[in-house]
């Protein structure tokens, strides 16, 4: 049966408050359209994971959901800082607990999720601080070579956010372009919700199943929600709005601007279709042309 | 990601440099880390000045270059200047996008990259790069962004070069936090810690260019733009830095560099 | 520059007595045209690993190119034994030296060797006689939950050999349908010889550029060989010989008509090229009809 | 791979089941083997038996049921018998294909089956198989192929279904090799020796079904087919086995049930 819902649904029966959070992309396919609902249903006391917290996790720490930010890379990729966070961060006390690692050691982390183990052992961390800043890096040694190795625990999230160009009613879901490690955040949560550009017939599915990074099987909810990545990008849909994305720095320098947007474009909507309606011009600013991949054949 | 635009804090580029001669100091920057790569090499690249000398080195003298971005994308060929690290300009006709499970265990940790680029807020007199706090840890005067990619590059990649703006700042004896080991960091040096890669071979100012000394893996001036001198560079630097008997002087930009950075790489002067 | 040479030239300079070969590729895409050439270069003492041995393994313990085999399931998929392998591990004393795993354990080994680590960690192998039977499986303790985990060691090709469907001159790799190991296997080797269906422009790949599991820059040698997975199968192009295989059941049964076999097939012909003039029969036989994939943008 | 076709040595399975009603004894097992599927449950699928029962209850009772080859292929629905775990008709039409690092990590490691099939030359008392050699491992009577995936399907899946033809040496009281653990195996239990997977419940041989004893793990009689005796069944195991106070008697093929195996599934008879 489908598991097609909308957007409200989903964050309403799969997103509970104390939740660890996962909404990734790398740059690429970031689902701000769940962040927002996540704002909007008042969503508290998360512990929000990611790579780079990146614009949408600055977002959702301003509007007060998040208790704890997991990452390795928090700014504004080229354009700055993140402000809420850094507020957060550089206030005394601390407004918001932190656990630290590098692009590997998160990588790291939703790989051994993803494969059901406890610990992903990795060469990193050597003559860093970074094992002394975060004591949940550890280290293992070689049972054949006798090398003392870095490890990293785990990470289970209890549900992962994916966005990507498309599904089927099932959940079975095909991206290209940048896949940042969608695959191994949604293998290693409890519960996946798929946010897609396009709901397709499984059959456009079965024509090429190496597109399919992530099988039905494992999906809870479905939601189909065009341009749901905006500012973030859709390869072959539509453009990253770097505008936006540098015009994150000033907004979210003042505390005051930034809870004027988000009042204004995440309190102020019912849901991204209105977001998408008070915005006409961004289909036509962020268009792409079409690049096409061609067809091989699976006979 | 970004590490390119994480290293000058709040140096103003346009005050180095020789717009007399008609050139800035970004400018030389770009020209001096490009002059750096072989033809064939591997690299992974960063957004911003390394981004820039990474595509003059492909449209010069290394056309061979391989260019990874850790965001996945092999073998690029951006038809506009990548804003982020994860631009669609980067995906678009590459050779190869992968996850980034495979970027950091197929490709960096399995040695497969063998230039590096790196940035940051602080470098001291070791090759150590601080991209996380000023100040304490725990209770940080100022927040910055952290790793990203950036230890496991600086342990990694076969050699690094770091792209930085020279300051007493930004340059001082020690960082407050060791994000990617130089020379000799936490624990002791590179050999004595296991790490494979050579570690910042070569700094790349808005002054001139510092290299590692072989033995004690201290930074020295080892070469000079034009217009700059030893003494202006020991005065941006906040550790007694050791100058060589003999220096090289770095060759001004070309025009035809000239040429490819502004009209070609770089035509809205974005990070120029 | 172009890395095309003829299946010979690869096989000369990069295969060698003594070597570690993995010429990879689960049911699908294994490279029969390599083997061949290997059997006729007479390269000896050669360690063998794949997951499944498969006929092609089977020829060439028969034409005394081995000396050990890493192996984990030795049988002939639907059709019985590999006798060739079963007379020399049944014979007293054995003629091949064994090393064996499940397929997690052989999958793990090329994992590990990929991502240059030097073991790698998995839940497998309790209450089994595997590790008794072989003892380079060990075991770490997880440094978070104190569990003890199974490890295997990195497996290090000297050269692996992989049949894709194509290749740019450079070595750029695409292959669709099953993937096995095949990517692992490359980036754990030193060497890599790629095989093609296809020559295609570089163009074609960077059109599709998630298609892509091997870069050039990993790759050393780049054959064109049509057909050269006979009498395995290569999606798209052409169908798994399964009458080749029920027949290498009594074939291989006696050592006699085996070396017949390997007399007519291999040493009887210069080249994969004069294999498939001696059976014209075969492309019509196998082949398939096209099945396309639809295309996407990546615009 | 090809679980399904290692099982019964050198047995016929035309000796048994019931000509005279019109099924042979491969019929009757695969049509047991697939009544034991829920609809909706994930499937890791052999060759031979094994894929015919998942296809005969996708056919029938369990249409949601999703099937997943060692090979990569997920949601299969092949157009022809596959005769190899990688045949091709498995891909074409498929919902996913990964590589076997994905297979092995993400779906059976991650506790992500729920039914494993497995069969084998030898099944012991406490439902240990044996796919790797008769006699001693370093000097064999006869080489088996060995593991392939049955060690960790059996140490991951939920639960297995063995599916084997009855003989005293196919059933041994000790099996000679421990390639897939069952309830109680080299070490101990398998709660003591920490395996997820709850082992092989359920046995389906060409007589009846065996069951595992709740307390011991022991492999009991717990249903038997049209005609079979339970005596029948003691004198085809190499140990005393216990009979239940009562077992099941399983119904026969339906006609439909038949129709499908014979003209949809196994058209050429390859495995019935």
């Amino acid at each position: 049966m489908s598991k097609v819902v909308s957007m409200r649904q989903a964050i309403a029966e799969h997103v509970h408050d104390g939740d660890v959070v996962v909404v990734e992309g790398f740059t690429h396919l970031i689902c701000f359209a769940a962040a927002h609902e996540i704002i909007r249903q008042k969503r508290r006391d998360l512990t929000l994971c990611r790579l780079t917290p990146d614009v949408i996790y600055d977002q959702m720490i301003a509007a007060g959901c998040a208790s704890k930010l997991v990452f390795s890379w928090a700014g504004n990729p080229g354009a700055g800082s993140l402000h809420a966070f850094r507020r957060a961060v550089e206030s005394r006390p601390p407004a918001l607990e932190i656990e630290e690692y590098s692009h590997f050691g998160m990588v790291a982390r939703f790989s051994a999720g993803a494969a059901g183990l406890p610990f992903w052992p990795l060469r990193d961390y050597q003559g860093t601080d970074l094992p002394t800043a975060n004591p949940r890096i550890r280290s293992v040694t070689c049972p054949y070579t006798g090398d003392t190795l870095a490890t990293v625990p785990a990470l289970y999230p209890d549900v992962t956010i994916v966005h990507a160009q498309r599904a089927d009613a099932d959940g079975n879901t095909q991206v290209w372009g940048l896949l940042g490690v969608q695959k191994e955040a949604a293998f290693a949560a409890r519960r996946v919700i798929v946010v897609v550009e396009e709901l397709v017939d499984a059959a456009v599915i079965r024509a090429d199943p190496n597109r399919t990074i992530i099988p039905g099987m494992i999906v809870q909810a479905v939601v189909v929600e065009p341009f749901g990545a905006h500012p973030s990008y859709a390869q072959g849909y539509y453009d990253r709005d770097n505008d936006f994305y540098v015009a994150w720095e000033a907004t979210s320098r003042s505390a005051a601007r930034l809870q004027a947007y988000l009042d204004e474009w995440v309190h102020g909507v019912a849901d991204r279709a209105e977001y998408l309606r008070r915005q006409p011009d961004l289909r036509g600013r962020l268009a792409v042309k079409p690049a096409w991949s061609g067809e091989v054949s699976y006979g | 990601m970004d590490r390119g635009r994480e290293d000058g804090g709040g140096e103003d580029e346009k005050t180095r440099g020789r717009e007399d001669e008609g050139y800035s100091a970004g400018e030389m920057m770009a020209v001096a880390a490009s002059r750096e790569l072989r033809d064939g090499e591997v690299v992974f690249v960063g957004i911003g000045l390394p981004n820039l000398a990474c595509n003059l080195a492909l449209a010069t003298h290394a056309p061979g270059l391989v260019l990874i971005y850790e965001s996945g994308a092999v073998g690029a060929q951006p038809k506009r200047l990548p804003v982020s690290i994860g631009d669609p300009a980067l995906v678009t006709g590459s050779l190869m996008v992968c996850g980034m499970a495979d970027v950091f265990q197929f490709f960096l940790q399995n040695g497969r990259i063998e230039v590096g680029f790196l940035g940051g807020a602080q470098v001291d007199r070791l090759g150590n790069i601080n991209t996380t706090v000023i100040g304490d840890y725990a209770a940080p005067a100022i927040r910055l962004p952290g790793s990203g990619g950036a230890a496991e590059i600086a342990i990694h990649a076969r050699r690094t070069m770091i792209v930085a703006r020279l300051s007493p700042r930004a340059f001082p004896e020690r960082v407050d936090f060791i994000t990617s080991p130089g020379h000799r960091a936490r624990g002791g040096t590179r050999r004595e810690l296991g790490i494979p890669g050579a570690g910042p071979t070569r700094v790349i100012t808005d002054m001139g260019i510092l290299e590692a000394n072989g033995e004690s893996g201290e930074l020295e001036l080892a070469a000079l733009y034009p217009g700059a001198t030893a003494d202006g560079v020991r005065a941006a630097v906040g550790w007694d830095l050791r100058v060589r008997e003999s220096w090289d002087t770095v060759l001004p930009p070309t025009a035809a560099e000239l040429q490819l950075l502004r009209h070609q790489l770089d035509p809205d002067h974005r990070y120029l």
